[in-house]
């Protein structure tokens, strides 16, 4: 069922972006698995399953409003309802992962979008999905990652004058500012 | 003839009556009607997800009590759950079946505060404290499980810290029976009342499209025809051996959210009943979980989702193979619902303000997590 | 029409039945024994293990150690400070304790105080905090299998 | 030497009132306690006997403040302004048959026309005081008691028309003659001006004007200490005066059996409407303002000419 709908969700987005973007790693065979180790590695994977859920791996370049729009409205994919958008600081890119859900369909995906860590920026989706208007507004705040398209990209959580963005790894927590020491 | 008006800002909060916390509403109106709306929130930010990597495993399980201290037993759940997914370990039988029964009664309280809060935001008093009353009856007896009122800190990652003490299922069966009795006395006292009726229907009307657009999940999404709750959609724990159903209303409107929770608890008493019936003797915790320090996952990432009472609670979890979580994002139910205010409040006057903000049940540890 | 009539019904009902309320100083509520309330220290129990330092998620536990006097080898508590002001009263301290020397008490109601400073308790403060609940006989060795099975 | 008397008089019903409000107050509490299934006060004297005078002493020894912002004289005035016409219509309430103060004619009238002025302390109050909740529920307070004065006035005059007189003493005398309250020969009446009664007192469920969970306090939110206090003997005040005229009306005033004397039986008779209210209090939600003023124009209105109509007809018809 899963690996089903990760062919066709690779088979769509690849259509869409008119190159193969999408590249899974062959199921390894017990002969492959020994020999063929090292050169798989090399091939970065874009398309798995995760924990029996299909992830796709995409650039920022790539991810756009269109292949949003895309996913929501395929008949055969219809990812109506996005769940929960995560930003995550890799110390050497950064990621925002949308996690979308299809109420009909029942089915699950991971988009990972990667950015550079110099210049994060990421094209907002809430004109697709509005739930992503608070959720990329925090992912802003904390994070510091830019989505282009957003209507209100300002602080949420924490007050308009703070310096710095506290979920990313370099950030200093100064303890005596904030009166914790 | 038209009359020249003028409008006027109007801070609703931090400190507000109405507003269940520290959130500020900066609404402009015109005479009593609204014409925009801005939430502001963070008065409550504590900085969770930071908190997170600073700890291991184990040791996060308290902040998740803070988030949503209303319902903090699915919130102990859904961490637990997200880290012994990448653990990928087995959990005891008993183990499941004393977390859906705590899960439950939380969820119970969590919707009688709900009823009592909503009812003394509309304007009736006693309601409150009855259900107030009957929450202390879930209370106490999660209490006696878990060792505290409302910050439970009940669950381990591989299972749950205590067993049951003697005779506790007992007594949550006769609990059960109190608990339904007192709630078909609310139903009395309130939902035929014309005054109340006239209060919410056809007030606040969210469409399923909207619903959707906007990520809203739980009671509100089901109260506009959308059959959604995670219990049922993708089983976790051991939701699939309960005989319950999903309450769902068509309307959208206050009312009908209103009539889903009243019929959630039902529901959730049914499940609560079964699960003290079926419940098997055995471990409560897998043997590994037991050496709470020295929980490792191997490097990897899932999302896990479970039903709270607010909506979906779900736990991003990225661990790089040490003992500490390498990010941990809070899919807060509260803190996606309340985005829906802007747009829902627009045209509406202050008294029904009042009467929507309440029925998004919102907590405000949850929104600023 | 008239279903709103229903409700004085209840209200009424209720004006009759006895009263729930707890006269609070007066009367006071005994929590279960798992009751997670102030903490207990048992200095002759302690083998300065440093476990509940690290399993404190908000590092409000410090403790220094001696040398035995008897016997080299083993060491003895010297302090042992809890930082009320930061702790959640989560629990793991007791829990990682391999041998019961920090426990929690049934009490909960002797930490308001006019000043930030009295809530810094001490080592004899917390050995001496036996008022009542379920520690309340200050020889009494709590069992094992009482505080759970993950010992 | 009547100058005296009345002087006296007056003092002595300031007075009780005072110690009337108080229990009144402590009154409400215990009612809506026992309903929720809780005691209400009980710390200070004996079933809580002293805790309204408790808070009295609190609120009067409260630091005094006006908001830097607000109208300084009107905002003084407001709760003067709202007790005085409460107090002033005690003067045609005739306690029993032999304690009254004024045997006024038109004494229907007069009260109706000096406690529809409290309203101007509403409005001054939320006016002056500078705060937009403060406004706002001056703004729903004026419109509301405005509208429900007129069905208020309009439920009595089926009971004038029976009787053919304004003086509140000839209406009671008329029900002795008659042997009937006019509960129940104006049941009709009755309700209307229970319903419209409760809006003029802006008590639950028609609290609006000081809806504390949209508007926090409504129009005194600026007011503390004694002014506070003032405000809240005023709308107790106000509270006591509708229920005294009530059962002067409907409830055959001070009449009763003979074992207890007239003015018990009077004062029974408005612990009674008062335990009705908080009765209502606890356990009904707030009203919608649309619904409030629909109700008020659409049906209560109506209904009352329409009994205004019927009393008439019955009248000539029966020959009274």
């Amino acid at each position: 069922m899963s690996q089903e709908t990760l062919d066709l969700i690779i088979s769509k987005v690849n259509n869409a972006l008119d190159e193969e973007v999408l590249v899974v790693k062959p199921p390894e065979t017990d002969e492959e698995a020994e020999g063929e180790k090292e050169e798989k590695e090399e091939i970065e994977e874009t398309a798995k399953l995760n924990f029996g859920k299909p992830m796709i791996i995409l650039d920022s370049e790539k991810w756009s409003m269109d292949l949003a729009k895309m996913l929501r409205d395929d008949p055969q994919l219809h990812f109506d309802f996005l769940q929960c958008v995560t930003g995550v600081d890799y110390d050497e890119h950064m990621e925002v992962v949308y996690n979308l859900y299809s109420t009909e369909k029942k089915h699950y995906l991971y988009v990972k979008v990667k950015t550079p860590r110099e210049t994060p920026s990421v094209v907002s989706v809430t004109p697709v999905w509005r739930a992503a208007d608070y959720m990329e507004r925090e992912i802003f705040d904390l994070l510091g990652i830019e989505f282009p398209g957003h209507w209100n990209l300002k602080r949420i959580l924490l007050q308009d004058e703070w310096e710095g963005h506290p979920l990313r790894k370099d950030y200093i927590t100064d303890k005596k500012a904030l009166g914790l020491d | 003839m038209a009359i020249k008006t003028e409008t006027m800002t109007l801070n609703m909060g931090p400190q507000h009556p109405s507003t269940h916390g520290v959130f500020r509403l900066v609404v402009d109106v015109d005479g009593e009607t609204i014409k925009r709306v801005e939430p502001v929130m963070g008065y409550l930010h504590r900085g969770s997800e930071k908190l997170a990597e600073r700890f291991v495993y184990t040791q996060f399980i308290p902040y998740t009590d803070r988030l949503d201290y209303m319902n903090a037993m699915t919130n102990n759940y859904v961490y637990c759950a997200a880290v012994e997914k990448l653990l990928e370990w087995e959990i005891p039988e008993r183990a499941e079946y004393l977390r859906v029964i705590t899960m439950e009664l939380n969820r119970i309280a969590s919707h009688l505060v709900w009823w009592g809060t909503y009812l003394l935001d509309i304007g009736a008093l006693s309601p409150f404290l009855y259900a107030f009353r009957d929450r202390d009856h879930c209370l106490d007896l999660l209490n006696e499980i878990s060792g505290a009122r409302m910050t439970f800190n009940y669950m381990r990652i591989g299972g749950v810290k205590w067993d049951s003490p003697d005779g506790w299922i007992d007594r949550v069966k006769e609990k059960v029976k109190v608990l339904r009795e007192n709630i078909n006395e609310y139903d009395t006292l309130v939902t035929g009342n014309e005054i109340f009726q006239s209060r919410t229907i056809g007030v606040g009307k969210l469409t399923k499209e909207q619903i959707l657009d906007w990520g809203i999940s739980g009671p509100l999404a089901r109260a506009s025809g959308l059959k959604m709750d995670i219990r049922k959609d993708e089983p976790y724990s051991i939701y699939d051996r309960f005989d319950f159903d999903i309450p769902t209303q068509e309307e959208g409107d206050v009312y009908a959210r209103y009539k889903v929770r009243i019929a959630e608890l039902y529901e959730s008493l049914k499940i609560i009943e079964q699960a003290c019936e079926q419940i098997p003797e055995g471990d409560i915790i897998t043997k590994k979980g037991k050496r709470i320090m020295m929980i490792k996952p191997p490097a990897g990432e899932a999302y896990t989702r479970a039903e709270a009472s607010k909506g979906e609670i779900g736990v991003y979890a990225i661990s790089n193979g040490k003992n500490k979580p390498y990010r941990i994002k809070l899919r807060r139910p509260s803190f996606v619902n309340v985005a829906i205010l802007q747009e829902l409040l627009i045209g509406k006057n202050i008294q029904d303000l009042v009467a929507i903000f309440g029925s998004l049940d919102i907590v405000l540890g949850e929104v600023d997590a | 029409m008239f279903r709103l009539l229903k409700g004085f019904g209840v209200t009424f009902n209720y004006f009759r039945k006895k009263k729930i309320t707890i006269q609070y100083p007066d009367e006071r509520v005994v929590m279960p024994e798992r009751f997670r309330g102030i903490h207990r220290f048992f200095p002759d129990k302690c083998i300065v293990c440093n476990l509940c330092v690290t399993a404190c998620p908000t590092d409000v536990i410090t403790l220094t150690g001696k040398k035995s006097e008897e016997n080299p080898k083993k060491k003895i508590i010297d302090t042992y400070n809890i930082d009320f002001q930061g702790c959640i009263l989560c629990d793991f301290c007791t829990e990682v304790c391999p041998t019961d020397a920090i426990v929690m008490t049934a009490r909960y109601n002797n930490l308001s105080s006019f000043n930030r400073s009295e809530q810094f308790k001490d080592i004899e403060w917390l050995s001496d905090n036996h008022v009542y609940g379920y520690y309340e006989e200050s020889d009494r060795v709590p069992e094992m299998g009482e505080r759970g099975e993950q010992k | 030497m009547d100058l005296l008397f009345m002087a006296i008089y007056a003092v002595a019903v300031l007075g009780g009132l005072l110690g009337a409000v108080t229990y009144a107050i402590l009154f409400e509490r215990k009612v809506i306690g026992y309903m929720q299934i809780r005691t209400g006060p009980n710390r200070y004297g004996p079933w809580g006997m002293f805790q309204t005078i408790a808070d009295v002493m609190k609120l009067l020894m409260k630091e005094d403040i006006i908001p830097a912002q607000a109208d300084r004289k009107i905002f003084v005035l407001a709760p003067v302004v709202a007790f005085a016409p409460a107090f002033m219509v005690f003067a045609v309430i005739s306690w029993s048959e032999n304690l009254y103060a004024a045997d006024l004619n038109i004494g229907v009238l007069y009260f109706l026309g000096v406690s529809s002025m409290t309203m101007l302390g509403v409005l001054m109050g939320g006016w002056s005081s500078n705060n937009k909740y403060s406004l706002l529920g001056a703004i729903r307070g004026v419109s509301q008691m405005i509208s429900y004065e007129l069905p208020l006035v309009l439920s009595v005059l089926g009971i004038v028309i029976l009787v053919g007189s304004l003086n509140l003493r000839d209406i009671v005398f008329f029900q002795q003659d008659v042997g009937l309250w006019f509960i129940i020969l104006q049941f009709p009446a009755f309700i209307i001006y229970m319903i419209s009664a409760i809006a003029e007192l802006n008590r639950s469920p028609f609290d609006l004007p000081e809806a504390e969970s949209e508007l926090v306090s409504g129009y005194h939110t600026e007011y503390s200490g004694f002014r506070y206090a003032f405000y809240m003997l005023a709308e107790y005040t106000y509270a006591i005066a509708i229920a005294a005229f009530a059962t002067t009306l409907f409830f055959g005033g001070w009449l009763g059996p003979a074992f207890l004397p007239g003015i018990v039986w009077f004062l029974l008779k408005m612990c009674l409407f008062m335990f009705v209210w908080f009765w209502l209090r606890a356990t009904l939600p707030r009203a919608r303002v649309e619904n409030l003023m629909q109700f008020c124009w659409k049906v209560l209105i109506p209904l009352a000419l329409l009994n205004i109509v019927v009393t008439a007809i019955i009248k000539v018809w029966m020959g009274w």
